[in-house]
């Protein structure tokens, strides 16, 4: 679960790390007000989980409460990478002497989580990091133990060889160790960690991403879900044990198995079609599941044709098909369907298909070059 | 031969809940030689047979057992799997699904000091086929033979066996490591020990999308291991940035893409296949006859 | 820092531990309004930093307001070794079938924190540690990973083989061991742990023992101190660098060191005196401390003869007794006084000492002997 | 010979804080080899010619220290204590009073994993008269010869070390191994070097109550050890249940006691003196005229 920049910077500044005060609204006059209350100038920034959103225009400076207005006029409602701007951060602007970087997340290869600092800090972190990876530390936090003061320290002293910028930085590294492990995320990060004129280090980014495996045990963390519309359709599809990702092609995927999922959307590709959604229905595929995961799958206006790919493996396909022909019978499908079963019981499961008129193969990629096919001939009709 | 477990590996279950004891009767009935099950609370009555225990500790004094497969919760699951370690276990199969990152970081750490293998979580487990089961596969579509396999998938793998039992390719170990972030075992593991295997001929890597495991695995192989492999990777069509399913499908860096795997795995001489289809022929090429 | 028993269950049952809601009162009034909103019967319970309450009769049951305010009566303003009981705790009476006992201490030996745990809980838990000790069950902990839950399962399976009652109580065991970490304790002891008719587990008696050494990270802890009239005057010397422990001796000692201080003592006994206090004035011996210690020293009325053994190590035996001279010099002391000095310099301290009329000596057993028979001489006068 | 540290110990200290710095003074007119020093934000500078560092790990790459003597603040200390021991040094000296039990606990257990030795906390170090002092003992009182000096206690070890240097029994190495409930090295740690160490004729344990340390010495010393004990227990006047200054001198147990451990260090063959004189004419009769 990412969290939006006033929500991390509350919780950052709740685990002690100093990050402006600002003020979050969700409309122009509001953002006028908010800029009045803090003093000018100010920045209006754009709140979307997305990255990039400078360069997109969605940060504005305001040095008087028009100007504020106008900014966020312009930015509420943009569009920055498909996320639509719903909510505007006011800041103060405050006067920065240098731009630096740390972020923790979890080392995939050394199985732990890894403090990552640079001197190099600001928009272009990710460029830094792909040509110049040296100019990157590199800390391997024990998950026992946590971040030391000593490590930090080591750490802080790349960045900064004054003593008080130095040790500032490595509370800030420490607490922000302790603000990832507290709420267990798999990301928190500080772009830019700016050095301000007064000789002060200040977050003046932030970013917070929350295990999902984890926010059980943090009850209020649900209280920051801000979905966007397209989060509400998976978040919708994740409550019925449903895993969905909405693309924008035209064959609709419903498969038992994220892995087996990827690969049905590859030969789709494989063959030129186009995947419409990645769709995962779990290793169990009840009836009710099947309706649901179907009526994602028609409420996609590019979908011209159904692939339903499922391999029996502890579930037999024989229960598999009975439990789509209940399915189905609910449904007034206009879209041509290709059902591909295989695994335990498959004969039977074709079988029991085919007797209600559903398309059924026993070959995945027979199966998806039938559902290309038909989504070509009969999906104009839509 | 057969890596990791076979017909003797003494084998429990930790939490016998609706998944738990339904597949334990899976393992049974495949003929894993399963010794104990450990429910808390229901130490002293039995199931199927097998004796029931409340901790760990006493199921490894009472049984010797070797392997535990867990199906504990989530929220308890992490201390189940460091309870049988801390019992004793030389593997443990790590089935549940959705445990915090954190805490696996955690495991994993301490299971490396005790010497304790794990694979998952959030896997199906392993087979060696017409000798032991741990873990939820289909038995039925295994068929025992010389092509060993690693998956960071689920009924991928099933996909991909299947096609290769049905075209005669047997296999001496299958093994789904399992997608989370932090996982036990990963490719290279399994590549040592299959490498010594005698009834290993060629080993089939099925990747994913996210990290970088399978470039790893590409240049151990290039460099360590004796035998044939055959790669094969989805998420080619993943948009980047997007979650797919599993959480180790996040595309983090240049070098997690499907497209930058497949170059590496070719650079450094593993043939991947394009399609399950695919695999069958360069299996049946990298056996050169044997089956 | 001992809390007393209201204390330490509040704190319990912050972190998730059951325990009777009850009211701390500190008079028969007010016990009597507590029992009555608490409903009866209740138990009227002496709140004091000491075992062995029960057997002095400071814990009493009450079936009505009547026999809470009588028992409030009886038991306020009762000594129990030495503790006067100012406050009482009023709590629910529950009907108990059995008593256990867990608790967390660090263990020196093994150098981390160690559970014990025992159904033999009650009263008694000590001669059960004395007599049976196999009957006692400990689980080291490791102070990085805590207690884990399966590390409880298994000691609490050895108490209860019911699902339920193991079960919470391994919560109960593991909630302890984060109370222990998170407060900084270095005791939490729940004695009796008990199994109610109900089937269910709760901490019936509390004691928690803080970590004096980490107090600096709890600033809330402070406002739970409450002291003694003895605890006040050591810690009133604590607050000017002295360690100071009252006795019932006739020879009032100040020594610098604590190792020295109780040699001190010692040869004070071996030689047939009795040592009125333990009082070490550190390593560095400023006019200022010594005045504060004589003070201690003076305003305690068994005292008939001072002993000052001071050994100068870093510090100069000269500086130490110019020192004692301009501490002196303000100080009015009706009392025979022996100071003792020997290290660096010796020779030139002992000579200042001697020029202002004061007896100093550079061997210790001599100066204690000198010390006694002073006391035993001219100590009559007081 | 000594143990622990001679005049070749490459020693720095960590925290120049007002006793810091006073002490670094103190053990450079000693004759330790101080090498370097550390303390945050004065990286680049120097003290009394001696370089100063930031951070413990450039102390170490720079100087090869191998021992360092803390003198940071107690809310800082485990940490310090914990870069030296990871930035390599071999010996780490902790005089810091007032560190938590707890993050002594943390600390000592991750020492012994990396095999760092740790003197301390809250001790007054240890010297071996003649060569090298790391702590802030009174160099005046040492003199150089047999006799092997380990106590709890800080100023008591100065009366007994002052009375043996004016008896004429000189001190191999003398050690303050600090009064806390967890220490790092305690008696028998010391004892082991000390059996092996030459110079050492005769071993003097300077106990108190609280603990039981003294027990364990005793109990190594009748198994293990070649060289005359002699013992001294300080504490037989103190009520039980009180403090008396040092966190250590809890009475805990019966055991703790003083009698208890005068009692077993007798049993043990170990002669115990009642007073300090006491102490001079054991060691005396222990040295057998050998100075």
């Amino acid at each position: 679960m990412k969290l939006e920049e006033f929500q991390a910077k509350k919780l950052f500044r709740e685990h002690g790390i100093p990050a402006p005060e600002g003020i979050m609204v969700t409309s122009a006059p509001d953002a006028r007000d908010a800029s009045e209350k803090i003093g000018f100038p100010v920045v209006v920034k754009a709140q979307v989980k997305t990255g990039g959103r400078g360069k997109a225009g969605g940060v504005r400076l305001a040095g008087s409460p028009d100007e504020a207005q106008e900014a966020a006029e312009a930015i509420l409602g943009m569009d920055i990478k498909g996320y639509t701007v719903e909510r505007l951060l006011i800041d103060p602007a405050l006067r920065i002497s240098g731009e630096y970087y740390i972020g923790i997340t979890v080392d995939r290869k050394r199985k732990i989580p890894v403090m990552m600092a640079s001197a190099s800090g600001g928009m272009d972190i990710e460029k830094v990091a792909a040509e110049t990876p040296e100019r990157i530390i590199f800390q391997p936090i024990d998950p026992h133990r946590g971040l030391r003061g000593f490590e930090a320290k080591k750490l802080a002293f790349r960045l900064f060889s004054k003593k008080k910028r130095a040790m500032d930085t490595s509370f800030i590294m420490v607490r922000l160790w302790q603000c990832f492990n507290d709420l267990d995320a798999t990301l928190a990060e500080i772009n830019p960690l700016a050095l301000l004129e007064d000789d002060s280090i200040m977050a003046l980014d932030a970013k917070i991403v929350l295990d999902d495996n984890a926010l059980y045990r943090h009850p209020r963390m649900e209280d920051m879900r801000l979905p966007t519309p397209s989060d509400q359709k998976e978040l919708g599809a994740k409550s019925h044990g449903l895993s969905y990702v909405q693309l924008d092609g035209e064959i609709g995927c419903m498969v038992n198995g994220a892995g087996l999922a990827m690969a049905t959307m590859d030969v789709i590709k494989h063959l030129g079609g186009t995947p419409a959604n990645f769709l995962d229905i779990g290793g169990s595929s009840s009836p009710e599941k099947v309706v649901h995961a179907m009526d994602l799958l028609v409420s996609d206006p590019n979908v011209r044709a159904i692939l339903i790919n499922v391999f029996g493996g502890i579930t037999r396909c024989d229960d598999v098909a009975n439990g789509l022909v209940q399915a189905l019978s609910g449904i007034d499908l206009d879209l041509p369907m290709v059902v591909r079963l295989t695994g335990t019981n498959e004969e039977e499961g074709i079988r029991i298909l085919s007797e209600r008129g559903i398309n059924a193969l026993k070959d995945m990629t027979g199966a998806a070059r039938e559902a290309i096919r038909l989504a070509r001939e009969g999906g104009g009709a839509r | 031969m057969s890596i990791l477990i076979d017909g003797k590996t003494r084998t429990m279950v930790q939490g016998l809940g609706r998944d738990g004891s339904f597949h334990a009767g899976q393992m049974l009935e495949y003929g894993t030689d399963l010794v104990a099950c450990i429910h808390p609370g229901r130490g002293g009555s039995s199931f199927q047979g097998i004796p029931v225990f409340n901790t760990a500790q006493e199921a490894v004094e009472e049984t010797d057992a070797e392997c535990s497969v867990v199906f504990v919760p989530a929220p308890f699951a992490a201390d189940a799997i460091l309870e049988s370690a801390n019992a004793g276990v030389e593997l443990v199969v790590a089935v549940t699904e959705g445990i915090p990152v954190l805490d696996m970081s955690r495991v994993v750490r301490e299971l490396d000091e005790l010497g304790t293998r794990l694979v998952g979580p959030n896997c199906p487990g392993l087979i060696s086929p017409g000798k032991s089961k741990a873990g939820i596969m289909p038995g039925n579509i295994f068929r025992q033979g010389p092509v060993g396999v690693i998956s960071r998938s689920g009924t991928l793998t099933y996909e991909v066996v299947n096609q290769l039992t049905l075209a005669g390719h047997g296999q001496s170990t299958a093994i789904g490591m399992g997608g989370d972030p932090v996982v036990g075992m990963k490719y290279n593991d399994f590549l040592r020990l299959f490498d010594r295997d005698p009834e290993t001929g060629l080993v089939v890597i099925v990747g994913e999308i996210g990290g970088s495991d399978e470039q790893d695995a590409a240049d151990f192989v290039s460099r360590n291991f004796s035998k044939p492999v055959v790669g094969y990777i989805v998420g080619r069509s993943a948009p980047p940035g997007k979650r797919m399913g599993h959480a180790g499908a996040i595309i983090s860096g240049a070098e997690s893409t499907a497209e930058a795997k497949v170059g590496f795995l070719r650079e450094n001489g593993i043939p991947v296949a394009d399609t399950v289809e695919q695999i069958v022929e360069l299996v049946s090429e990298g056996l050169g006859g044997r089956n």
